[in-house]
């Protein structure tokens, strides 16, 4: 019997592996799959494995974030401890990775153009909406406006209500990721760094109109700019909220949440560019650590069942997220068609893009500089042409 | 007869000094393997441009103190930092020991007090952040429900950069208060009755008075203890700024910890975090040693 | 007689006063906690009704704490917490006690220095060595162990700095009897400092306990197997991903892993009171 | 300040299901110096601490003058108390031992103020006379070189000597001092007697002493309360406990050597004879009956031959002499009863009695007609007559 | 267990800059009972702290029986001490604190453990001999129905008393008691002395004895040392020390009341007169000068016409009398000294004084002959003769 040791971050998500685990023992009865205690995120996992990685303990699979697969496999290849996929994928047929993944899902599993994970979960942003609140403010929720100005001039309907009742929140410097700010940038086609990863790839007039852009939204939907995502999460919970924008992975923790204090739904990002504009894919893949061939060729097995169409979506399912599965997509429809709310991020995959990664271990500083400064433009505290010479220039710094 | 000279004599000083050592080994010897020795590490760490995970490392003399020192982040983090302790010690020992005062002299629902004021100690920070954030929130948190029934206007406690700070100490001394309280009332029972009946009988039997001559003094040491340890863990405040704030907003909360934490740990710069380490150790040795300096120059 | 009318009155101000005082006092303490218990029962879609912050319409018992109990092996993570924090905690005593008698009883050079090293231990935060100590615990093949969990904390500066406090009061003379009835110092820790000590060994076991009950920082990084996980895991559980964590359900894991700790000091509680002389000498 | 008076009413205590005191009923005149006596563990401390508030009586009640204080606290009643394990502050030394009551009555609430209160008006002066009465107090009790030292660093005495000095300090209507005297060496003893008694003189006082030293007690007190299993079993002179204890336990807990004691026989005409004598020594109006009689040590003359008379007499033999500086003490045996018996001599009387050589064989005791004391069975006192009636119609 | 004989030579030691101790030489046989007497703070406890190995001495050293003992730990000498403060185990009921030494001392350190250690073999026989001792010496010191108290529920005798069982119930070699009897009431006192002095003569173990109550030190001790100042003054036999006080000092601090002192004149012949006298009353050695007589109260007899010859002789007037139970003090005024004097009279004697009525006016006070004490200028005693060398060589 064989030990498959697998490491998710989330411990809150053990319930969407455990299943698929389960499964795949029966599929094979002499492997064993066991899960390591599970870090509280995704920076907290690529701590453990760099650690695991340093004590020649690292675990089979792992699901590692997409922000931080990147500096995860700059470690491991510097230590002769990555592993890519390539060999894998070449011992499949060729039709079977067409028939199954989309490239543009395959790409987000990517480093330099290598395959070293195949993405298990994928999101991008989405709109939650408090239809009773859109209905008061005397708009349709069955159509919720589909761009930027539309959903601006609904929250200042809502704001209109009175009480203690927002329209929208979008902080985009609250978020402990740069995700938004990223799709801020992708949604207007353009690119984070440089092709030589010397600068920010957005000093220029489009740079400029997304922070005026997110300056407009302060200013125009009087907007409370927060420090944490929670704060005005909750304000969404409590019902005083018009919408909440994030991943899709949340629907059912969101519907549960809110139970039937108010109708809950769920509408597609207002993408700015629609023809080049993308969309920052959230999520993880699974990458196979494991040193031994004969382990890894098992948790390739193991790999190739999880993002397997039935796996994927089973997890659709069970969470919101999109399927990076293609032929799950076909599994889901009867589902997808009793529960809108779920359907909504499998209809953005075509504009998924992916979340750009810093080179190095550096993404995380650059956010932190950029995020002060984002705040303080949409607090009005700084004016955007300013703003966003201090990004570029902070960034280029911190790229040295 | 002859008298034994003096030479002859340190063997009753000897019996006495191995008995403390046998004594104090076990302590020294884990303090030595679970502190002193990973303190090494770090200290040579701090000399070297190590990254984690990496496989190459160099020394680099006091290239990471110097940078240290340029470093706006870290002197930011130093204010945060010393502002936050300046809010949270005075409170939470003040608090702590007005309650255990108060709470020590009274009969029979003593022990639920104590329960009660005991909580704040059991509870793990990543939920009661988020029962803070909630109680703090800037729209539906009970406080501002309060204020707006009041008719003020609420209060933006962690998104507002001039409040975020004090709201943060708010929470630790919620929590630092209680860890006061507890040691407080183990320090009051350790006067004996017998004094406070002198002291009644000559008309300090309760009140100020007695606080003043009888009781403060005789807690002094029990507070030295209690401020400097309450200094240490205001210092190292870490948890709050990370689940609630991270740093934010503008770098309001950044604390030292939480910067060094951020070097080492996120930006995996372990050679910098350590040096940044080495002087948060070396600032919080001096500002505690000084503590300690005045409390003894103030009781002889 | 003045006194006589007015002393009355003024210890009924006084004592509505210090009661006064006290409740605001529990009030500040208690308040997240009636939140989070509240929040543990009713249902979730309740916990941010504005309206209702602290009346529960209804109950959702069942729901909260059944998910916590079925999703969660959260018995087992507790009797993880228990046996490791037993573990601690009896080091952490056996090694402060004779340290801190030491300190506060004995004549030996080296005091200085002692304390010295104890408050320096007490600086280190315990982020910055704890990768050192990882390190160090995989050398010896040690990780993923009870011994691991523990190993770190086998002796605790901040006991050692309370415990000699508290002794320093304790009269020499007992001491000295002791010695003249040919107790080895060994016999001196068991029979007279420990019982006497209480007080503040139960202090200071509340502090141990609470702590290492509640801390996930370092077994997350000690263990990679669930078996040994430590309580507040459980709480993890109920966080999600991308922020709709489920509230009821992470209360109600709050709650009941802080309902141990409530007993922990219950038990402890018992002797605060206890003072230290207690017609021991003149 | 006169003195207040002090009286008590059923005052009951118990500690657990152990009464210890039994419906204690005193009453102590103002300026009254009262020494309260009794065996260890019969409540004397307890007794005090009740007086002066620190605990509380399960029943009965208390009067300070004209006041019940049973509702007031310690500190309102004006009272100073030395407690027998001294209770010093152990952070203060010990002129601020002293000075701590002082300062609490002579100092407003502001001029107490830690800096603030040494610039008001006032203050100076009144600080510089409380260190006066410091002083004054510490001269008496012979601390003064010691004002400086903390508690820690005294002697046993020393310590004493603080707690009779705080006390003294301050001048209340009544004093509660527990045992302030039983770690004073003789001198030092003798000299705090008469402070106290010129304490007690000067401000009109009244005293409540406990001690456990009974030439204290007879040298100092205006009266002897005297204590015994949780009740006041006798109050009175310190000549009238000695000469007319009301109890056989009185009688033997006061007088140092302790009362010899003789049983007797009473027969029905009241004529008392050791119960295995022939002739009655005296008279009684015991009923029929056994009793006992007991003989002070110095009551008893040593003389060669058998007296004549009814004189109350034994035949002993010696046991053993004890020489105590100015007396000696005589351990015989009585031949008749087998029981031993104490007499004592001074040094001079002795000499002429072992130079008769009479103490080397069997001799004889002679008891003085009025240190003879006569107890029935329950041990009351009775009225005895050293003749017997037809005697003393004889005499007549 | 024989007793084990201390030795101390040139001890000293000092707190600070004060010496409390200053070269103590003192040799104690083994199995004496020898009492440490000395007012208060001289040092006595400090003396009995550095023999019991709890303080170290600066200087000097230490014997006990043949050994050195200087780098012993108090745990090793072979010794129980009393402490003035009593020292108990606060947690521990009074059965668990005399018991204790016991166990360390019968009981392995396995039989020693809490709960294995009860069943090992011979663990029981021994705990039930333990418990045989303790319930032993509960019952000397009365205190049989307290064993299951704390210290905390005590009162102070009874306190007192544990302390002396938990030292009782071990038979060690040698016992230091400091004030063991302090707080306990006249006959407990009484009893626990021959307790005591029967232990000494059981185990023959050698007792220092610190007390402040001469009548304990005159009734029990083989020797007296007495201490002041931090120095041995005078060792001897209580006799000795009453009768022939080896300095000024000593004289008055032994003897209650205290010796009467009166300046005298030496002349070159050696005649001594009271300073204003004319009538030499003895002879000495002493140069010309002045000099001190002392004269014990009880040596006093008062008459009414002045005495022939050249007994020392007063005029007085009286005070005050002070009735003690069986004695009286006379406090006089001397009437061409103005010195006060005390005389100590039985009961019968002052009778017969006060019959006569001299009491009302002038009386006169001789000195019986050996109750003269003669010390020079320095305060040493010196030889001293009633009779003035002429008269001397008159009667030979
Ligand atoms: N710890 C100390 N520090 C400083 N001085 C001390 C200390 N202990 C005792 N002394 C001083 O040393 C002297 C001797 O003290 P010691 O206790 O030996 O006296 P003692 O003869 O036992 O007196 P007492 O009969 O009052 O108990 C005293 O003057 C005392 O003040
Ligand atoms: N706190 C207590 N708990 C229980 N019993 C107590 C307590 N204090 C005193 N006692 C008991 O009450 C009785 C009276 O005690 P108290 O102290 O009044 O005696 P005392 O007359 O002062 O004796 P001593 O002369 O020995 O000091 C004693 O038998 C004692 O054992
Ligand atoms: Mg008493
Ligand atoms: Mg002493």
């Amino acid at each position: 019997e064989t030990t498959l040791e697998v490491l998710h971050a989330w411990p809150g998500d053990h319930g969407n592996y455990q299943p698929l685990a389960d499964a795949f023992m029966k599929a094979h009865p002499d492997v064993r799959v066991e899960f390591r205690v599970s870090p509280p995120d995704y920076n907290e996992a690529n701590l453990v494995v760099t650690r695991n990685a340093m004590t020649g303990n690292l675990p089979d699979v792992y699901f590692s974030g997409f922000s931080v697969l990147r500096p995860l496999v700059t470690t491991l290849k510097a230590r002769g401890q990555a592993v890519p996929l390539t060999p894998f994928i070449g011992a499949e047929s060729k039709e079977w990775l067409e028939q199954n993944y989309s490239p543009a899902i395959l790409s987000l599993g990517q480093v330099d153009g290598v395959q070293y994970g195949i993405p298990f979960n994928a999101s991008t942003p989405i709109v939650y909406y408090n239809a009773d609140l859109v209905t008061k403010a005397g708009a349709d929720p069955d159509h919720f406006p589909s761009d930027w100005e539309g959903v601006i001039a609904l929250a200042r309907k809502i704001n209109a209500l009175g009480g203690d009742v927002r329209g929208m929140n979008y902080s985009v410097g609250s978020l402990e990721s740069d995700w938004l700010w990223q799709a801020a940038i992708l949604e207007r086609g353009g690119a984070i760094l440089t092709k030589d990863e010397k600068a920010v790839g957005y000093d220029n007039i489009l740079g400029l109109e997304t922070l005026r852009f997110l300056r407009h939204i302060a200013e125009a939907t009087d907007m409370d700019v927060a420090t944490a995502q929670n704060s005005y999460k909750e304000l969404f919970f409590a019902g005083k909220l018009g919408f909440y924008i994030t991943s899709p992975s949340s629907v059912r923790s969101f519907m549960q949440t809110i139970g039937d204090r108010f109708a809950m739904r769920t509408a597609p990002y207002p993408l700015i560019d629609r023809v080049s504009g993308r969309l920052p894919s959230g999520g993880n893949a699974a990458v196979i650590l494991a040193k031994d061939p004969e382990k890894q060729k098992l948790a390739w097995e193991f790999v190739k069942f999880v993002t397997g169409p039935g796996a994927q979506a089973q997890i659709a399912e069970a969470t919101g997220y999109m399927p990076t599965n293609k032929k799950a997509s076909d599994l889901l429809g009867p589902f997808y068609s009793s529960n809108p709310n779920y359907a909504t991020a499998a209809t953005q995959t075509g504009i998924a893009g992916s979340w750009y990664a810093y080179p190095g271990s550096t993404g995380v500083e650059i956010w932190r500089a950029q995020r002060d400064v984002i705040d303080l433009v949409q607090r009005g505290k700084l004016s955007p042409e300013d703003g966003l010479k201090r990004i570029a220039t902070k960034t280029a710094d911190l790229l040295k | 007869m002859t008298t034994l000279a003096v030479g002859e004599r340190p063997s009753l000083r000897d019996s006495v000094a191995f008995d403390a050592v046998i004594c104090i080994s076990p302590a020294i010897l884990l303090l030595v393997a679970m502190t002193l020795l990973p303190l090494a590490a770090v200290v040579v760490l701090s000399f070297t441009d190590y990254q984690l995970g990496g496989t190459d490392i160099h020394f680099i003399g006091i290239e990471n103190f110097m940078r240290v020192g340029e470093s706006d982040d870290a002197g930011r983090a130093i204010l945060n930092t010393l502002r936050f302790t300046a809010l949270v010690v005075p409170a939470s020992v003040a608090i702590g020991l007005v309650l255990a005062l108060l709470v020590s002299a009274r009969g029979r629902l003593r022990r639920a007090y104590e329960l009660l004021l005991f909580l704040p100690l059991t509870a793990t920070m990543t939920v009661m952040a988020i029962v803070w954030s909630l109680l703090l929130h800037g729209q539906i948190g009970p406080i501002n429900v309060a204020l707006k029934a009041m008719g003020l206007a609420p209060v933006e406690f962690l998104s507002n950069v001039e409040l975020v700070l004090p709201s943060l100490a708010l929470i630790a001394v919620w929590q630092q208060s209680s860890f006061c309280f507890v040691v407080f009332l183990a320090g009051l029972s350790a006067i004996p009755t017998e004094v406070y009946e002198a002291a009644a009988l000559d008309r300090v039997g309760s009140g100020w008075e007695r606080f003043r001559r009888i009781t403060w003094p005789l807690l002094a040491p029990t507070t030295v203890v209690v401020l400097l340890l309450t200094t240490i863990k205001a210092f190292q405040v870490f948890d709050l700024v990370a689940v609630l704030t991270q740093g934010g907003p503008q770098g309001a909360t950044d604390v030292l910890l939480y910067e060094t934490y951020l070097q080492a740990f996120s930006y995996f710069r372990i050679g910098y975090g350590s040096a940044l380490i080495m002087l948060f150790i070396a600032f919080v040795g001096i500002v505690s040693t000084l503590q300690m300096w005045f409390a003894r120059r103030r009781q002889p | 007689m003045t006194s006589f009318t007015s002393r009355p009155f003024r210890s009924l101000i006084a004592s509505s006063l210090s009661n006064g005082v006290i409740w605001l006092g529990i009030s500040f303490a208690c308040l997240p906690f009636a939140w989070m218990i509240l929040s543990s029962i009713r249902d979730p879609a309740e916990i941010f009704d504005v309206s209702r912050m602290f009346l529960p319409r209804s109950l959702a018992i069942k729901e909260n704490y059944g998910r916590v109990l079925a999703e969660t092996p959260v018995l087992s993570f507790m009797l993880n917490g228990i046996i490791v924090c037993t573990l601690i905690l009896a080091a952490q005593v056996a090694t402060a006690l004779p340290c801190a008698y030491a300190i506060a009883k004995l004549r030996f050079h080296g005091k200085r220095p002692l304390l010295a090293l104890a408050v320096l231990a007490l600086l280190v935060p315990f982020q910055a060595i704890a990768l050192p100590i990882f390190l160090g615990l995989a050398w010896i093949q040690a990780l993923d162990t009870y011994f691991a969990l523990v190993a770190p904390f086998l002796v605790s500066p901040l006991a050692i700095l309370l415990f000699s406090q508290f002794l320093r009061a304790f009269p020499d003379e007992v001491i000295e009897a002791a010695r003249l009835d040919r107790c080895s110092h060994t016999t001196i820790l068991l029979r007279i400092i420990l019982p006497a000590s209480m007080p503040v060994i139960a202090a200071f076991s509340v502090f141990s306990v609470t702590y290492h009950w509640n801390d996930l920082y370092w077994p997350l990084i000690a263990i990679s197997s669930a078996d040994l996980a430590p309580p507040t895991l459980g709480i993890l559980f109920f966080r999600d991903a991308d922020g709709g964590d489920s509230y009821g359900s992470l209360m109600a894991a709050a709650t009941l892993i802080t309902l141990p700790l409530a007993l922990v000091f219950l038990i402890a509680q018992r002797r605060f009171v206890e003072g230290i002389t207690m017609g021991a000498i003149k | 300040m006169p003195g207040l008076s002090i009286t008590l009413q059923d005052v009951t205590k118990s500690f657990g299901s152990e009464a210890v005191l039994k419906d204690i009923n005193l009453s102590i005149k103002e300026g009254e110096l009262v020494s309260l006596l009794g065996p260890s563990g019969c409540g004397k401390s307890t007794l005090l601490r009740i007086i002066a508030g620190l605990e509380r009586a399960e029943a009965g009640s208390i009067r300070l003058g004209e006041q019940v204080v049973d509702a007031l606290p310690a500190g309102a009643r004006d009272l100073a108390m030395v407690f027998q394990s001294y209770a010093l502050y152990p952070h203060m030394c010990v002129a601020d031992n002293i000075a701590l009551s002082l300062e609490m009555t002579e100092l407003s609430a502001l001029q107490r103020l830690p800096l603030l209160g040494r610039v008001l008006p006032g203050s100076r002066a009144i600080r510089q006379a409380i260190s006066n009465r410091v002083r004054q107090a510490a001269d008496l009790t012979e601390i003064a070189h010691l004002l400086r030292r903390r508690p820690a660093h005294l002697s046993g005495g020393q310590r004493q000597r603080v707690a009779l000095a705080r006390a003294m300090a301050r001048e209340p209507g009544i004093f509660l001092m527990d045992e302030p005297l039983s770690n004073l060496d003789a001198k030092l003893r003798i000299s705090m007697r008469s402070e106290i008694v010129d304490l007690n003189k000067r401000i009109g006082a009244t005293f409540l002493f406990v001690t456990h030293d009974q030439s204290d007690a007879l040298a100092m007190s205006d009266r002897i309360a005297l204590m015994m299993g949780g009740r006041i079993r006798q109050i009175g002179t310190p000549q009238e406990i000695y000469d007319s204890p009301s109890h056989l336990d009185v009688a033997s807990f006061i007088g140092q050597p302790v009362i010899n004691l003789f049983p007797v026989n009473v027969d029905s005409a009241g004529r008392v004879r050791l119960v295995n004598g022939t002739q009655p020594f005296g008279g009684c109006s015991l009923p029929n009956g056994s009793a006992k009689v007991g003989v002070r040590p110095e009551a008893f003359d040593i003389v060669a031959s058998e007296p004549l008379g009814t004189r109350f007499a034994l035949t002993a033999r010696l046991d053993r002499v004890e020489r105590m500086g100015a007396e000696v003490l005589i351990r015989c045996r009585t031949m008749a009863l087998g029981a031993s018996a104490t007499c004592r001599l001074s040094v001079d009387q002795f000499d002429e009695v072992s130079a008769t050589g009479i103490l080397s064989g069997a001799f004889h005791l002679v008891a003085q007609k009025r240190g003879v004391h006569l107890f029935d069975e329950e041990g009351n006192a009775a009225a005895f007559h050293p003749l017997l009636r037809t005697e003393m119609e004889v005499a007549k």
